[in-house]
């Protein structure tokens, strides 16, 4: 080690990591947002600002134009061209790769081309890609839409750019991925040991306040957490069980309660006629206790939802779903009893061993003591059994929904949960009208929001599903961690981390 | 004996290829998509799942597909996950440390549960054995969940003694808090067990003449009370030990342990059929192994018992 | 030779049994064993014998309650807080009655033995431990004792059993040795050497000795003194010679009366001429490890309906196996056995099932042969009710019955195996064997344990029932006496192997081989003058 | 002999193991103290309404999320959950499950193992093998793996096919046990003299082998029913474990392992529950055993 003592932290990351290669990864979004940098970065109030990419341009929604910066290296040295985007897009979207990210660029004119629903694609290029220049790219879209720029933010993996080097073998890259970003792995990745990044001395955008970032995979997470207590690592996302033991734990600057962009829900059988009348609907989200809940259960840690999208996203109409969304015993029952009263038992469901049964059984317990009808919740044996049942629509209750958006727009939660792009618990309440109103709003050019919080009017109306929580995104720190800052997407940004002096 | 043992040999390779084709049928059985359920909340394209789907054979009948797992095999290709890693890499990575933290937890159950189920057994009635019915009992009845983590609270956190988690720090010092915890939850069964057996030995006839013939109590106890309780106990440890073989999937999670537990554990959530084979497959092996063990030494144990 | 090596004095022992209640078993007895001297007690079945012996090593269960006082060269054993410890194996050494219990099963035999020697000669290497081993159960007359100290318990018979244990009580070189029934399932020329070692160790190392038997041929031969025991107290006290020549109390002359007397004599068979038994050229083989030990070894013998067959020999020679073969309990490894004319090989499970319903047998190890979780009127009445389907106060009256004729007192009845004595055991196993009316009944030293009072009324009850049903019988015993007394035609067995067979009279006075001639020699008689000729005769030669 | 005739001779015809049985039990504390405790939770789990009622709370979902994990107190005896129902009126409630889950996977185990246990040892052989090495298979088989699939096929997850699935995982160590003391006494003299009288194999089988090889299992059965309340919470844990409204032991320490430092008592009085119930049936146990045994009798 050098005079100087070396910046470094190490965070608990959970799950192991499959593979590395952007394109696949599905929960190693701290370490690809050290090791890679993103076209364009949204911080905590949903500003855009631009990393890679000097600029994002267009006139007509549809065709956009990418600009990158100049003097950006690959940490194996080599510049960082267009060309590296195009190829890397390319691979991500060939379908006979299978990428499991591959549908983030599912907008791209040619997406479908090189994912045939039959036989090989006889193309692997998108055709909606074009190379101007070294640092200037063209893409076209099948649909124009504004929020395309938000979609080349930190948390959308596939459109990061790898190294020519990469293609010749993707595998190996999954273990050691190279990115354009500050920090640079030192080793590949092995299963159950500790992955480290150096800062990148080359790196061409701002400086990071790290020198080193060390990730120790935790089976659980709860372990992660008493080692923080006792100070062997700096910092881990805050399991959900010690939501209300944190406080007693950590002095309260050493926990950090970030807004995120995911929403819980629950849903409704649209195929048991027994919820068809709005007022059913309206009745049970008036008659959950919320705070109660938030209290007793997430030590106060989440935020009760008032619209159908986390009030992090640009133009979030808060407070839209009104009265609806909070705790009226009378008012429910009243309403209830206007829609004809509900017959037999309420079961509601949700995927058992998910460590979820505690929240649903308080609303189990909120629905049976104000709305006066015989409420159960019922876990069903793991996650795949409770897909299965909803999917066959076999489930005959309310039950669990939830959606974590990885760029903050309306547009991704709405789309998801109303129109049935892309989203496997989200409920599947489909509306058409909205799906015409996102149309609309992604083709306007206003960048606010308001477009979508406009959509959103016509699901209230319609109480398809009700909002429950917006979920924060908490961490504890150690004492070394002075202050820990956030964007958009709810994760701490490890390039700001700044660490106590001593 | 070695027509015994080749016999044993024949049934191991049949049983061998019954277990592994019902795990397979069992796992193909699993509720729900595991290619689906690859992108979590986010489902994957459907022209990516199909791609996953021809590409781990999942398309194939059930049979073929174990037709195909086995022509793997024989080649010591024990096949991938569906996110494309080796089975035989990560059982490597892990059957060792789930094998040290296992014998670990198991000496530890073997040594308390038989000394303590020696006392309560010579000391019949006394203050001594109830304290040791009450004390595995109590300890057994709490979670164990609450245990670990408490352990780990106190020995970990507040005491410094052990690393909170991971294997780090190598054994002795990173395994014996886990293996301590896991031991609780047997100690009382084996305890009960050789309890037993030593009362009903130290009422026969025979230590009454051993007895007469004024051999020390501490050879009677050690030598003929321990090994005429010996042949029941050590079907339960053998079986105990099978058990931890295979993995304590809670301590394993709470001390952060990459063991077998774990790994099976999240290879069923995830439907990852092959890697659930190779896990329980092993197991089964190791059960009958360890069995095949057992037989032969219970019949050195007590040559009443034959095994033909 | 005077030394007062062991003092009992007022000894009383009663069980306590689970409702409270107090049964005693010997009531205030006294008695003192001098250096070199042997005792012998003789007696009643059941009147305390054992109980006696093992209160002065302090080892009875623990719901005896024992008074009195029992001294050892003066020192008392019984009010000593340090429960004899040190006094026992190396002081006082003693050989149980039931030699099967008394080993541990899951040791072999010579590991026993070299545990003894190692306590209480610490010094020898584990070399000279070995050697020593060896040299004690040849001393007992063990063949290929390198390879019997290799056996496990249930690998023996049961006169190699009772060698064991008797090896293995002299390996510590006790200063007083209590053997309770030593020789019982010994055969005669076996036994002759045996008690020939004993006396050669007593003469050697002045070791005392409490010996209890019932064999007054053995008494006659051995003992110095002799207590005669009854319900629990000591009618008389006598040496060896007055108590032969004139014994005093009523119950000491109905034993003298008792005693079989090998004589010979004329006796009408009522043999039938259908065979109920036939065993051709039978072989028997144990398989031990990889070896294999050959038990009978083409053995051929004919039991006519209502004869009675006795197998004499030598122990260990296969008398006991040739009992089992025939109710399918030991590996036949080639000839047949054909029971009322049904081979039993050939049998379905069905039938065999039947036919064993028609052959009694009584176990050479009573106390083995008996659950030891069901009361004795439950043993005794299990073929009754199952096969004869009797219930209630049919089965009382019955099973009754049974005991009676055994002479078993009916509070025996409500008793478990562990709570009787030795010669009480076997009569109920000899009850039990009788309880169905059988065709053959295989009785394997049925009185071994019995004293010669009772054996002669289970004798008489024998030839009563046997005159009466009919039935074929196969008797193995040790004790020539019985034999003559009974059986039609004697087979002779050595080394697996039948030597000779014969009518009674035809063996008995006129034996054609030598060991038949050995083992009538060896037959002691009960007359301690002829014994002590017999005994100079052979120190002589 | 002139003994006293203590027991008449009528009183142990037909009786073939039980004289003095009850006089052994009688006199033994601890037995009346487990048949005390036994009954006192057969009666809970008969009426745990009408008990709750005795204190104060009698309906276990009742429950008050505002008064979240209270201490006990005032109103409730034991303190309240994390969704604020009465602990206490949710363990007397539970009695009832719990200890049918206990009691009932016990049995089928020991019932399961005691044939197949007893078949393996008695005939040997290939039926030896074969049951043995199912046993392997069971063992070796992921329990986790098998409780989905039976769980998601079964109609609906009561107790009962909880159980089920609990005791069809559980039976191979007993079955050892009982095969290898079966071995054992299959051997012994008195059994082939009960072949030697005739008697049937099956008969010979369950009136002297089985009561001669069971004790060691027996030891450590009752043990096993406190180990199944408690796996009855991993299965929970698990998701695959009772669902609401079932009410039970399991489900509750399940749901307080999260809060056990914030509310400890939430885990305590379940736990104590649990314990009272396996040392009940231990010391049951025990005395039956050391009763039934008539040399430990006296
Ligand atoms: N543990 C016991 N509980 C109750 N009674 C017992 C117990 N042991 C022995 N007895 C009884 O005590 C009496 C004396 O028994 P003991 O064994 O001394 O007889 P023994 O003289 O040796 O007879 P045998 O010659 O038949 O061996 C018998 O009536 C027997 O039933
Ligand atoms: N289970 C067994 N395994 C091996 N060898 C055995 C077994 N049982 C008996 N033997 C051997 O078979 C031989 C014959 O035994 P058996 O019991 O028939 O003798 P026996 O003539 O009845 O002798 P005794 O008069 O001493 O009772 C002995 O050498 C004995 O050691
Ligand atoms: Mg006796
Ligand atoms: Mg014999």
């Amino acid at each position: 080690e050098g005079d100087e003592a070396v910046a470094e932290i190490t965070i608990g990351s959970s799950d192991p990591v499959p593979d590395l290669t952007p394109g696949r990864q599905s929960n190693a979004f701290g370490v690809l947002m050290s090791v890679f940098s993103p076209l364009t970065f949204l911080d905590v109030d949903g500003e855009l600002s631009y990393v890679a990419a000097e600029s994002v341009a267009s006139d007509d929604q549809l065709t956009w134009t990418i600009t990158l910066r100049d003097g950006w290296t690959f940490h194996d040295g080599t510049p960082v061209t267009a060309q590296d985007y195009v190829d890397s897009w390319n691979t991500v979207a060939y379908g006979p790769n299978a990428f499991e990210n591959s549908g983030q660029l599912a907008s791209i004119a040619g997406y479908s081309d090189l994912n045939p629903s039959k036989g090989d694609p006889e193309t692997d290029e998108l055709s909606g890609l074009s190379v101007v220049d070294d640092r200037t790219f063209t893409v076209t879209l099948d649909e124009p839409d504004s929020q395309f720029p938000s979609q080349l933010s930190q948390a959308q993996t596939a459109f990061y750019p790898m190294p020519q080097s990469a293609f010749g073998d993707l595998a190996a890259y999954g273990e050691l991925p190279i990115g354009n970003g500050p920090f640079a792995l030192s080793a590949a990745w092995a299963e159950g040991e500790p992955l480290v990044a150096e800062r990148y001395a080359e790196y061409a955008g701002d400086e990071p306040s790290l020198d080193r970032i060390t990730w120790v995979p935790y089976t659980d997470r709860l372990t992660a957490y008493n080692d923080v207590l006792a100070g062997n690592i700096d910092l881990v996302r805050l399991p959900a069980n010690r939501m209300t033991q944190v406080a007693d734990d950590f002095d309260a600057e050493h926990v950090y309660s970030f807004e995120g962009p995911a929403i819980s829900y629950l849903s409704f059988p649209f195929w048991d006629e027994r919820f068809d009348d709005v007022r059913v609907r309206q009745a049970i989200s008036m008659a959950i206790d919320r705070d109660a809940i938030n209290d007793a259960l997430f030590g106060a840690l989440n935020v009760p939802a008032t619209a159908w999208t986390p009030s992090i996203m640009p133009g979030n109409p808060d407070g839209i779903c009104g009265e609806y969304c909070e705790l009226d015993p009378e008012e429910a029952r009243a309403l209830l009893e206007e829609a004809g009263g509900f017959e037999g038992q309420l079961t509601i469901h949700f995927p058992g061993g998910s460590g979820q049964d505690d929240l649903f059984n308080a609303i189990a317990n909120s629905l049976r003591q104000n709305l006066g009808i015989d409420a159960i919740a019922q876990p069903s044996v793991g996650w795949a059994e409770f897909s299965e049942d909803r999917n066959n629509e076999v489930l005959d209750g309310p039950f669990f929904a939830r959606w974590g958006a990885l760029y903050p727009s309306q547009q991704s939660t709405l789309r998801a949960v109303f129109t049935g792009a892309g989203c496997t618990n989200c409920g599947g309440a489909l509306l058409p009208e909205v799906a015409e109103a996102l149309n609309t709003a992604d083709a306007s050019r206003g960048a606010d929001g308001q477009a979508y919080a406009d959509a959103q009017q016509l699901i209230a109306d319609e109480f398809p599903i009700v909002p429950l929580f917006e979920e924060s995104y908490n961490f504890v720190t150690s004492d070394r961690i002075a202050q820990l800052t956030t964007s958009a997407i709810g994760e701490p940004v490890l390039t700001d981390v700044v660490l106590a002096e001593n | 004996m070695l027509r015994y043992l080749s016999r044993r040999l024949l049934e191991l390779v049949i049983v061998f290829f019954g277990v592994t084709f019902v795990i397979y049928c069992a796992v193909f059985l699993l509720p729900g998509d595991p290619i689906a359920a690859l992108g979590g909340d986010r489902p994957l394209p459907e022209h990516v799942q199909e791609q996953l789907r021809t590409r781990y054979g999942l398309d194939l009948p059930i049979w073929q597909q174990y037709v195909n797992y086995l022509q793997g095999m024989l080649r010591g290709d024990l096949g991938t996950t569906f996110t494309g890693q080796s089975v035989s890499e990560q059982m490597a990575s892990r059957w060792p440390t789930t094998i040290t933290l296992a014998l670990t937890a198991w000496v530890i159950m073997v040594v308390t549960s038989v000394a303590l189920g020696l006392v309560a057994g010579l000391r019949r009635g006394s203050v001594l054995d109830r304290s040791v019915l009450l004390g595995t009992i109590v300890a057994e009845s709490v979670p164990v969940f609450v245990m670990g983590i408490t352990a780990q609270y106190v020995f970990g956190m507040m005491l410094g003694w052990a690393p909170i988690a991971g294997v780090g720090d190598g054994w002795p010092r990173a395994y014996l808090l886990p293996a301590l915890v896991i031991a609780v939850y047997g100690v009382s069964g084996v305890s009960r067990l050789m309890r037993g057996s030593v009362v009903d030995t130290m009422q026969s006839d025979f230590v009454r003449t051993l007895d007469a013939k004024g051999l020390p109590r501490r050879s009677i106890v050690g030598v003929h009370v321990m090994r005429n309780a010996a042949a029941p106990t050590i079907n339960v440890l053998a079986i105990q030990l099978g058990s931890l073989l295979g993995g304590t999937v809670v301590v394993e999670a709470i001390f952060n342990i990459n063991g077998v537990g774990q790994l099976l554990y999240r290879a069923i959530q995830d439907q990852e059929g092959t890697l659930v084979v190779g896990v329980a497959t092993t197991l089964v092996l190791i059960f009958l192994v360890t069995n095949v063990i057992v037989d032969v030494l219970s019949s050195v144990l007590d040559p009443r018992i034959r095994h033909d | 030779m005077s030394e007062r090596l062991l003092e009992i004095d007022g000894l009383s022992v009663g069980f306590r049994s689970p409702d409270g209640g107090l049964v005693p078993a010997v009531d205030g007895v006294s008695l003192d064993v001098r250096d070199g001297e042997i005792v012998a007690i003789v007696g009643e079945s059941g009147s305390g014998k054992s109980v006696t012996a093992m209160s002065v090593l302090g080892l009875l269960p623990k719901n005896a309650e024992v008074t009195g006082s029992i001294r050892l060269r003066g020192e008392e054993l019984l009010a000593s807080g340090r429960t004899q410890h040190d006094v026992r194996g190396r002081r006082i050494a003693i050989i149980f009655q039931d030699p099967f219990g008394a080993l541990d099963p899951v040791f072999t035999v010579g590991f026993q033995i070299r545990e003894v020697v190692r306590t209480h000669f610490p010094e020898l290497s584990a070399r000279d431990r070995r050697r020593r081993v060896i040299e004690l159960l040849a001393a007992v007359e063990l063949r290929d004792p390198a390879q019997r100290a290799r056996s496990y318990p249930h690998q023996l018979s049961g006169g190699q059993a009772q060698r064991v244990m008797i090896a293995m009580a002299l390996a510590c070189g006790p200063e007083i040795l209590i053997a309770d029934e030593p020789t019982t399932a010994l055969d005669v020329t076996v036994q002759r050497e045996i008690l020939d070692l004993l006396i050669r160790v007593r003469e050697r190392d002045g070791m005392g000795m409490l010996l209890i038997t019932h064999d007054m041929g053995v008494v006659a031969d051995v003992a110095d003194r002799v207590v005669v025991m009854r319900d629990g107290r000591f009618e008389e006290t006598q040496t060896v010679d007055r108590l032969f020549a004139n014994p005093e109390a009523a119950y000491t002359q109905q034993l003298l009366e008792s005693v079989p007397r090998l004589d010979a004599a004329e006796r009408r068979s009522s043999a039938g001429d259908e065979p109920a038994l036939e065993i051709d050229d039978l072989t028997v083989e144990y398989r031990r490890g990889l070896r294999s030990v050959t038990a009978v070894a083409g053995a051929s013998l004919t039991v006519a309906r209502g004869e009675v067959v006795a197998i004499v020999g030598e122990s260990g020679s296969g008398k006991s196996t040739i009992g089992k073969a025939i109710t399918g309990l030991a590996p036949v490894r080639s000839g047949a056995i054909v029971v009322d004319g049904l081979d039993v090989a050939r049998l379905r499970t069905r039938q065999a099932m039947a036919l064993k319903q028609r052959i009694g047998i009584v176990f050479q190890n009573p106390m083995g042969a008996l659950d030891p979780r069901w009361t004795m009127a439950a043993s005794i009445g299990e073929p009754l009710r199952i096969h004869r389907s009797l219930r209630g106060r049919h089965l009382e009256a019955r099973t009754a019955e049974l005991l009676d004729a055994v002479g078993l007192a009916r509070q025996c009845a409500s008793r478990y195996p562990h709570e009787l004595s030795g010669g009480q055991r076997q009569r109920v196993a000899i009850a039990r064997a009788l309880a169905l009316d059988p065709v053959l009944l295989i009785a394997d030293e049925p009185t071994s344990a019995l004293d010669v009072s009772v054996q002669s009324t289970v004798l008489e009850l024998f030839r009563t029932l046997q005159a009466e049903l009919r039935f074929a019988c196969l008797f193995i015993s040790h004790d020539l006496a019985v034999v003559d007394s009974l059986a039609d035609r004697i087979v002779v067995m050595s080394d697996a192997r039948i030597v000779e067979q014969g009518a009674r009279r035809q063996i008995l006075l006129d034996p054609r081989e030598d060991y038949t001639r050995r083992l009538l020699n060896a037959a002691p008689v009960p007359d301690p003058d002829q014994q002590r000729q017999r005994r100079q005769q052979r120190a002589a030669a | 002999m002139t003994e006293p005739a203590t027991v008449a001779v009528a009183d142990s015809f037909g009786r073939a193991t039980t004289r003095g049985l009850w006089a052994a039990l009688r006199s033994r504390p601890q037995f009346w103290v487990s048949v005390v405790l036994l009954v006192l939770l057969a009666v809970v789990a008969a009426l745990p309404g009408p008990v709750a009622m005795l204190f104060g709370e009698s309906d276990p979902r009742a429950c008050d999320l505002l008064a979240s994990n209270q201490p006990p107190g005032a109103g409730h005896p034991f303190g309240t959950d994390v969704q604020g129902c009465d602990v206490l009126a949710n363990v007397l409630f539970g009695t009832r499950t719990s200890l049918f889950i206990g009691l009932a996977t016990t049995a089928m185990s020991l019932a399961i193992a005691i044939t197949l246990g007893t078949l393996a040892g008695y005939l040997g052989g290939w039926v030896d093998a074969l049951i043995a090495r199912g046993a392997d298979v069971v063992l070796g088989f992921p329990f986790l793996l098998g409780a989905i699939i039976v769980l998601n096929t079964a109609p609906d997850r009561s107790p009962l096919v909880l159980s089920a699935v609990l005791a069809f995982f559980s039976w191979p160590t007993f079955a050892r046990l009982i095969r290898s003391s079966v071995k054992e006494v299959r051997e012994r003299e008195f059994v082939q003299a009960s072949h030697a009288l005739g008697l049937s194999p099956s008969r010979v089988v369950l009136t002297h082998i089985l009561p001669n090889s069971l004790a060691s299992t027996l030891a450590i059965a009752a043990t096993m029913v406190g180990g199944v309340i408690g796996a009855e919470a991993t299965l929970t844990f698990l998701g695959v474990g009772l669902v609401p409204p079932s009410i039970s032991w399991g489900v509750q320490l399940s749901t307080a392992q999260s809060y056990f430092q914030l509310a400890p008592h939430t885990v305590l009085f379940p736990s104590i529950f649990l314990t009272v119930t396996v040392i009940s049936l231990i010391m049951l146990g025990d005395n039956l055993r050391d009763a039934l045994d008539p040399r430990g009798r006296t």
